[in-house]
């Protein structure tokens, strides 16, 4: 069979092409958007035209089999036209009204799960784990299941203060946005890696390697033509097995699960936020990790039962403060939550004012 | 395909309400071995509680120096089928609008040549197409290639652009966030497809402040809608929302974070002058307030994830920039970024970090900029600074 | 003449024989103040008892006829008893009501100024300056006596929004509080040191004069058995002088003043804050440095104008947001305002949002 | 004495309302010839724009290495009187508290041996006696002592504490300040007389978290009064404030940092639990509200001038320590730190330093405390942290 012409340098389609006809006359023309219930909006343009989102989970890793039924369904209610998220959800563009209860009848019937929109927890960024990742401390898919699963109602309809955005990364190369989310899972190590002195020399570059280490416990071993870590600095980042896979750090008695909250990116209010430390350490316990899964829940429902309205997770905390945060919680403070990288001193209360 | 590994551990993750990315890989591994072979490599990560992924070498298309991630596993002997298991990253499109024909497209050729797995989309906005072997990357690549798809970016490159949904369906847009991404993905197709950068760069585009690609948290460079107006208010709407149970003082009123705002039962008053732009009120009420003037974008630089310095989010370093096409401003800019970082950056160096070893000045300097008070959230404390030359008696 | 008997560590006289009987009788049990004008007070205690104070303002350097003058109006109102307050002000402590308006009859026509007490600008907190130290690139008393003269009716009468805390340091090893100031000046340089070469090998320590140089510039110099500072990473800050006298910094062509704001160190409503730089430099032109009064002036005037009832500096600056506090005063933005030191990063701005 | 030096600079600071330094230097001068040299050697600085003051070599007094600042004029010939022109710190009361019998004394012996200038105070709380030369400083110290007056701190030791008026005269003090600072001052006496730290070592203490002695900003120890309970409210004079012209929801509840209180025109409340003690509330309705419960202090550690790191305010360690004479739990916090900065500590490094360069789980584990929130902020960011091998798994 022989291959078409190979084209490069391209780039992806037009986008206009993949834009229905109600978004092409309205583009750039919305009025005002409603929410209709926890999985359907509608935006509503300058000219007094409709358009109707409902919007699907998805699992984000799917077969073509998703994508194609996807598409079907796309055609029956849509003529075609659909999108993703940001957050890796599926849009069902509806222009006629008329089809939006039968679309989320077939929907339904189908086993979609509608909703995602509005004060609730939506689909969760996430990254690649154990299904494709060599760095991958946790798997992330995995998680995302099981605190899906257990958040279930939260996607669909139970309403919270506002928006709750939820991360997963299996290791601290952090793809995705851990590092600004309400709740986050990070995978983690928790001893230095080992040095296969015999592959450094042919597989790493000796300078990047120390390069890489966060906090300069990386040093050459001229000797050995491979390098030496400082047990005492190292923090077992793993970032130096990034860069040198002579250093493998994956140890499955010690590797687990850190969470992080309080993080955000709108501009709202408060300015965007990193998350911060809330339990330095909880083991991988596959396949439903069930310490992660009750931890997350029980500061999503803390929050949930004590924020203000139109509070983020963040705002909330910093609110109250984070000694009222640990109390209310009942998460245990550790010398792991106290800062000692390069912004530690900015971290350490300068004030008389705290809460008992 | 019939089933080939005994996955106990996995198929619990077939219970529960959430959609199962367990059901997707069995639904792949029914037509491939590939996808037979990734679920029993992952049902014995599981069992071991680790990861069986290694580095590999690296695999790419031909010209492209981008675009292929390599990826094998650390027990092929048990898993032949993911021996090699490369992740190849096709360019989506601007704010992922597709077509049902479009999908299918793209999943007719990905079956044709990998595991049918697939990722809408990766974190970076590529649709991310989860393992296939070395030999079928060429074959692949002219597929998709002919028939209008491109790879996306990987490695020390320019990487794949992405944006919010934008004046696609959204009130709130201040710029065409889809051409904006368009226009630079084809811009810089050659920055993307041939790593020669000291490391990855990443644009995000949002509309507004709302940021709902989150590009101020994880690009180098992100480009946030703004404008240089009043918001103009529907006192009629206000009371609507009023009625409707809104209690416009708790929140909307205190929760403004300059306190420009003010409501008697009867008007909503804003003191634009002393607004910050942040969205809330808009967002929260978008039928009674809209913002009005000039409209254009705050350009920000820095974001990413932890490594070496510790996780960075954007910096503003443009408050204001009209963007309309061919947006040559903009693409100055960025040329000008990348120049400077090229010429100073050391291998593996994210742009923010170059800016934080050589500092601010030095980038300013280098990209023609002024120093301006709205770059910073506040002056320097310690009172030691630099002097040039000219700025001194002699 | 023979000496009398020395001791040693003995430490200072017990408190107690300094405190008044009106004091003693009710030491930690006052229930309240009142301020009676703008250098007097009253404390009320809980027995009824009433403390008057009396506020005078000293120049800090005195002599000791300033001295015993002020004993001897003690001696003839406060039964000798009086205070100085920890901004070097003097406090009569009055127990009789009746004595009050005599006091202060006699404080006016011996010329002292009363005030200082409530929402005004106190004494200023400085150091030795070309009075006493070889360290300084300003005079620390000269710049007291030329701002005080220009704000004299904040201290005597006129009153702010709250209380505005002034300080000067002749130098950047700052002794006093210009850290965490509403408005303080401090000396700076802005070239690098000299090196003398002969003399560096029998006057420094060169480890000390290496690890006292916060930006690293300075490195050995083995053949001369001195040291080498780096032009390039040099930014004047005068420590190394301080503990290598052979490295002398001082020129008078461009040393001069800066002046940083908004500091505080109360937790009241907001958590102590450092002062914030905003005139990189102002020129030395004593004996009245005329620059740098005008400079202050506007300052605290924006500030008095605009800012809200017990709004300190910075939290009025805060509020409000530091690029309209630089458009309302006019002070020219330059890129001696963009850290570059320790924290730099923590002080650039990570959201979109700003006021024009 | 006779005018000496022309000084038509420094006669022009003799002008304007404020009390003049200018004068004061003149009245010492009509009496001695060393302030006469000091007012010509301070108007050459003023011609010249610089200092003329060198550093000197290390002078004292008989078995103490503290209290007396050496300094030399760099121009002696013009100014013999100032050639050497040494400060002695003489340790100031508690308080600042005096009669005037006493200062009379203080000042009868300065002028028997020095300049008759003084600073009434130094900025760390001592009597500052300007001036004087190596040979006075043996009898000046016997007549001194003699007296009961001692010398304060200087160099690499225990500098002389201060503390705020506290329950001499206010009414919001939580601790007894005069008493604490008389009683480390006297515990510590050769900490503070013969330096053997690696840096100087400041205490102050404020009866409660107003701070008037900016202990938070300039201690190495700051001593904090407050307390554990209620913050009690006199409804009447809540109406009393309001009828005076107090706009008790803008000036005090929208104040509140913590927006723990309410007020309806009627009724002040205040939720306690919330409440971070700030004293803004208390502070400008004195007469309506008062602390109560226990009392005791905050202890906080670090706060300096800016070099070498950056200024620094100082941290909370103990968020609570009761503080009844004789102390002993505050002596023995105050001993084990520094046990192990002597032991850690560089040459010049404060313990603000030493915690930051050691991590303050160093610190914390040498001191025995064990982590609290109330210690930081906020939580680290970047997830990668440390464990000690009893943390793992084997
Ligand atoms: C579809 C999507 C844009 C896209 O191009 O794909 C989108 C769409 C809208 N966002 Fe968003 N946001 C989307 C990702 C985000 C993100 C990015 C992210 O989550 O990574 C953010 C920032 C999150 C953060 O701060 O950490 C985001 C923060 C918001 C907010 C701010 C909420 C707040 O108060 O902080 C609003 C305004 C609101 O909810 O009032 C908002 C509002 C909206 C509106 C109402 C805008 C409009 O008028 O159309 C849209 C529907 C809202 C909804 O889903 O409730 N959208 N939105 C993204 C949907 C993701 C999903 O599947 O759930
Ligand atoms: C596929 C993806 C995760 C996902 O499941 O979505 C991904 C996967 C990998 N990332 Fe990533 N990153 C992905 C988005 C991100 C993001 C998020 C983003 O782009 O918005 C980040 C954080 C933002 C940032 O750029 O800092 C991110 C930060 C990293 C880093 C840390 C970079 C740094 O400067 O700190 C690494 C480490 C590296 O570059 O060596 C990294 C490296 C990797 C590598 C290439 C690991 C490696 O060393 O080989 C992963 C390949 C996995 C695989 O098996 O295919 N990945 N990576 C995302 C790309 C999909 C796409 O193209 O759409
Ligand atoms: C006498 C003195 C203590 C001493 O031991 O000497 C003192 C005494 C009082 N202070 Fe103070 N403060 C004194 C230095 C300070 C300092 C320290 C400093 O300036 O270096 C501060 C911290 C300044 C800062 O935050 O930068 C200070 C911040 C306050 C405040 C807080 C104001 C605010 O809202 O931030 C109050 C409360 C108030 O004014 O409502 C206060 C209140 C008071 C009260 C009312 C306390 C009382 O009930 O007796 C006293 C009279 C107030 C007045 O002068 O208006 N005092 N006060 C100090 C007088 C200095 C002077 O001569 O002016
Ligand atoms: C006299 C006094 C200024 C004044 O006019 O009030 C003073 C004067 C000197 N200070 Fe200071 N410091 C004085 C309070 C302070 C303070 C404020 C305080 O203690 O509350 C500070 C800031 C807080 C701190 O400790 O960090 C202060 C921070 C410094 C520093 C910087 C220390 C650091 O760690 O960064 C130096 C430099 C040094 O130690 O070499 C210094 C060094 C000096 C020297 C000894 C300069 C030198 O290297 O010889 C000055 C002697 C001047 C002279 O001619 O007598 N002085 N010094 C203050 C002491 C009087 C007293 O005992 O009451
Ligand atoms: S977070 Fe780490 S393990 Fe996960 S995909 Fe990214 S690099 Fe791989
Ligand atoms: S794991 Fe991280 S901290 Fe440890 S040596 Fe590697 S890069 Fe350094
Ligand atoms: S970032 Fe702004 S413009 Fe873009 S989708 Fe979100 S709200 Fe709309
Ligand atoms: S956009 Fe934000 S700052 Fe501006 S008025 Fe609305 S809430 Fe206030
Ligand atoms: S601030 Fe500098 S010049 Fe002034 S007294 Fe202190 S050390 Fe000397
Ligand atoms: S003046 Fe400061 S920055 Fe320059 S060499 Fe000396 S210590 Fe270093
Ligand atoms: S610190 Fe508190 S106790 Fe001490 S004088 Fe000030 S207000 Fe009174
Ligand atoms: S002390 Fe401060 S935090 Fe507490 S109630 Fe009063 S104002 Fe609020």
């Amino acid at each position: 069979m022989s291959l078409p012409q190979r084209k490069t340098d391209i780039g992806p389609p037009h986008y206009k092409q993949f834009l229905s006809p109600v978004i092409q006359k309205n583009y750039g023309n919305w009025k005002y958007h409603e929410e209709l219930s926890g999985g359907v909006m509608v935006h509503v343009a300058e000219s007094g035209d409709e358009l109707y989102t409902v919007r699907v989970a998805s699992p984000r890793l799917i077969s073509t089999d998703f994508v194609r039924e996807i598409s079907d369904i796309a055609e029956k209610y849509c003529d075609g036209y659909l999108r993703f998220t940001s957050r890796h959800n599926v849009e069902f563009l509806v222009s006629d009204k008329s089809k939006l209860e039968p679309l989320q009848k077939e929907l339904k019937e189908k086993g979609y799960t509608i909703g995602g929109i509005g004060n609730r927890v939506s689909n969760i960024v996430h990254t690649q784990g154990w299904v494709h990742c060599h760095s991958a401390a946790t798997d992330a898919s995995g998680l995302v299941k099981v605190l899906m699963d257990e958040l279930y109602d939260y996607f669909t309809s139970k309403e919270l203060p506002n928006k709750v955005r939820l991360a997963v990364a299996c290791c601290t190369n952090m793809c995705g946005a851990v590092h600004c989310s309400d709740i986050a899972l990070v995978g983690i190590h928790r001893k230095p890696p080992i040095i296969e002195h015999a592959k450094v020399p042919n597989v790493c570059e000796i300078p990047s390697t120390i390069a890489s280490c966060p906090t300069g416990a990386i040093s050459p071993d001229p000797a050995k033509k491979s390098v030496k870590i400082s047990e005492a600095k190292c923090m077992y980042c793993g970032n130096c097995y990034s860069v040198c896979p002579a250093l493998p750090i994956s140890d499955p008695a010690n590797d687990g699960v850190a969470i992080v909250v309080g993080g955000k990116v709108s501009n709202l209010r408060s300015n965007p936020k990193f998350s911060k430390l809330v339990y330095p350490y909880l083991p991988n316990t596959p396949p439903r990790w069930p310490e992660v899964v009750s931890a997350v829940k029980n500061i999503l429902e803390t929050y949930a039962k004590n924020a203000r309205k139109h509070e983020r997770v963040g705002e909330w905390v910093e609110r109250i403060g984070w000694e009222k945060f640990f109390k209310m919680t009942g998460i245990p403070f550790t010398f792991q939550h106290i800062d000692d990288f390069t912004f530690a001193r900015e971290t350490f209360r300068t004030a008389a004012t705290f809460k008992w | 395909m019939s089933k080939k590994h005994e996955t106990p551990l996995l198929d619990e993750l077939e219970k529960g309400p959430w959609p199962s990315f367990v059901k997707e890989l069995k639904k792949a591994a029914a037509k491939k071995e590939s996808a037979n072979d990734l679920l029993g490599a992952l049902e014995q990560c599981y069992k071991d509680n680790r990861t069986h992924w290694k580095h590999g070498g690296i695999v790419g298309v031909r010209g492209y120096g981008a675009g292929v991630i390599g990826r094998y596993s650390d027990i092929p002997e048990q898993f032949p089928g993911v021996a090699h298991f490369h992740t190849v990253r096709i360019n989506q499109t601007s704010g992922f609008f597709y077509t049902s024909k479009a999908l299918r497209e793209v999943c007719d050729i990905w079956d044709k040549y990998g595991s049918g797995l697939t990722n809408f989309h990766g974190s970076t906005g590529d649709m991310i197409l989860l393992g296939t072997n070395t030999e079928s990357l060429e074959p692949l690549f002219a597929e998709y290639s002919s028939h209008g798809w491109d790879l996306g970016g990987s490695g020390s490159a320019m990487r794949t652009p992405s944006c919010c949904v934008g004046p696609g369906r959204c009130e709130w847009s201040n710029i065409d966030t889809l051409d904006i991404t368009y226009d630079l993905t084809q811009e810089f197709q050659d920055e993307m497809h041939r790593p020669a950068f000291p490391y990855k760069f990443k644009i995000k585009t949002s509309g507004c402040a709302v940021d709902c690609i989150a590009s101020i948290a994880r690009a180098d460079l992100s480009i946030i809608g703004t404008w240089k107006g009043d918001i103009k208010i529907d006192q009629a709407e206000v009371q609507s929302y009023a009625k409707k149970g809104m209690d416009i003082n708790a929140e909307i009123v205190n929760m403004c974070p300059t306190k420009c705002m003010s409501y008697d039962g009867k008007e909503l008053k804003i003191d634009n002058e002393n607004c910050n732009r942040c969205m809330h009120c808009i967002a929260k009420m978008t039928k009674a307030l809209r913002p009005s003037g000039e409209r254009g974008a705050t350009l920000l630089v820095g974001s990413k994830a932890p490594f070496v310095v510790g996780a960075l989010l954007s910096w503003v370093i443009v408050p204001f920039m009209k963007l309309e096409p061919p947006y040559t401003e903009l693409k100055e800019f960025i040329r000008k970024m990348w120049e400077w970082w090229d010429e100073h950056g050391k291998n593996r160096e994210r742009i923010g970090e170059l800016i934080e070893r050589k500092g601010m000045r030095d980038f300013l300097e280098a990209v023609g900029l002024d120093p301006l008070p709205q770059m910073v959230k506040e002056p320097r404390r310690d009172p030691f600074y630099f002097w040039k030359p000219e700025e001194l008696e002699k």
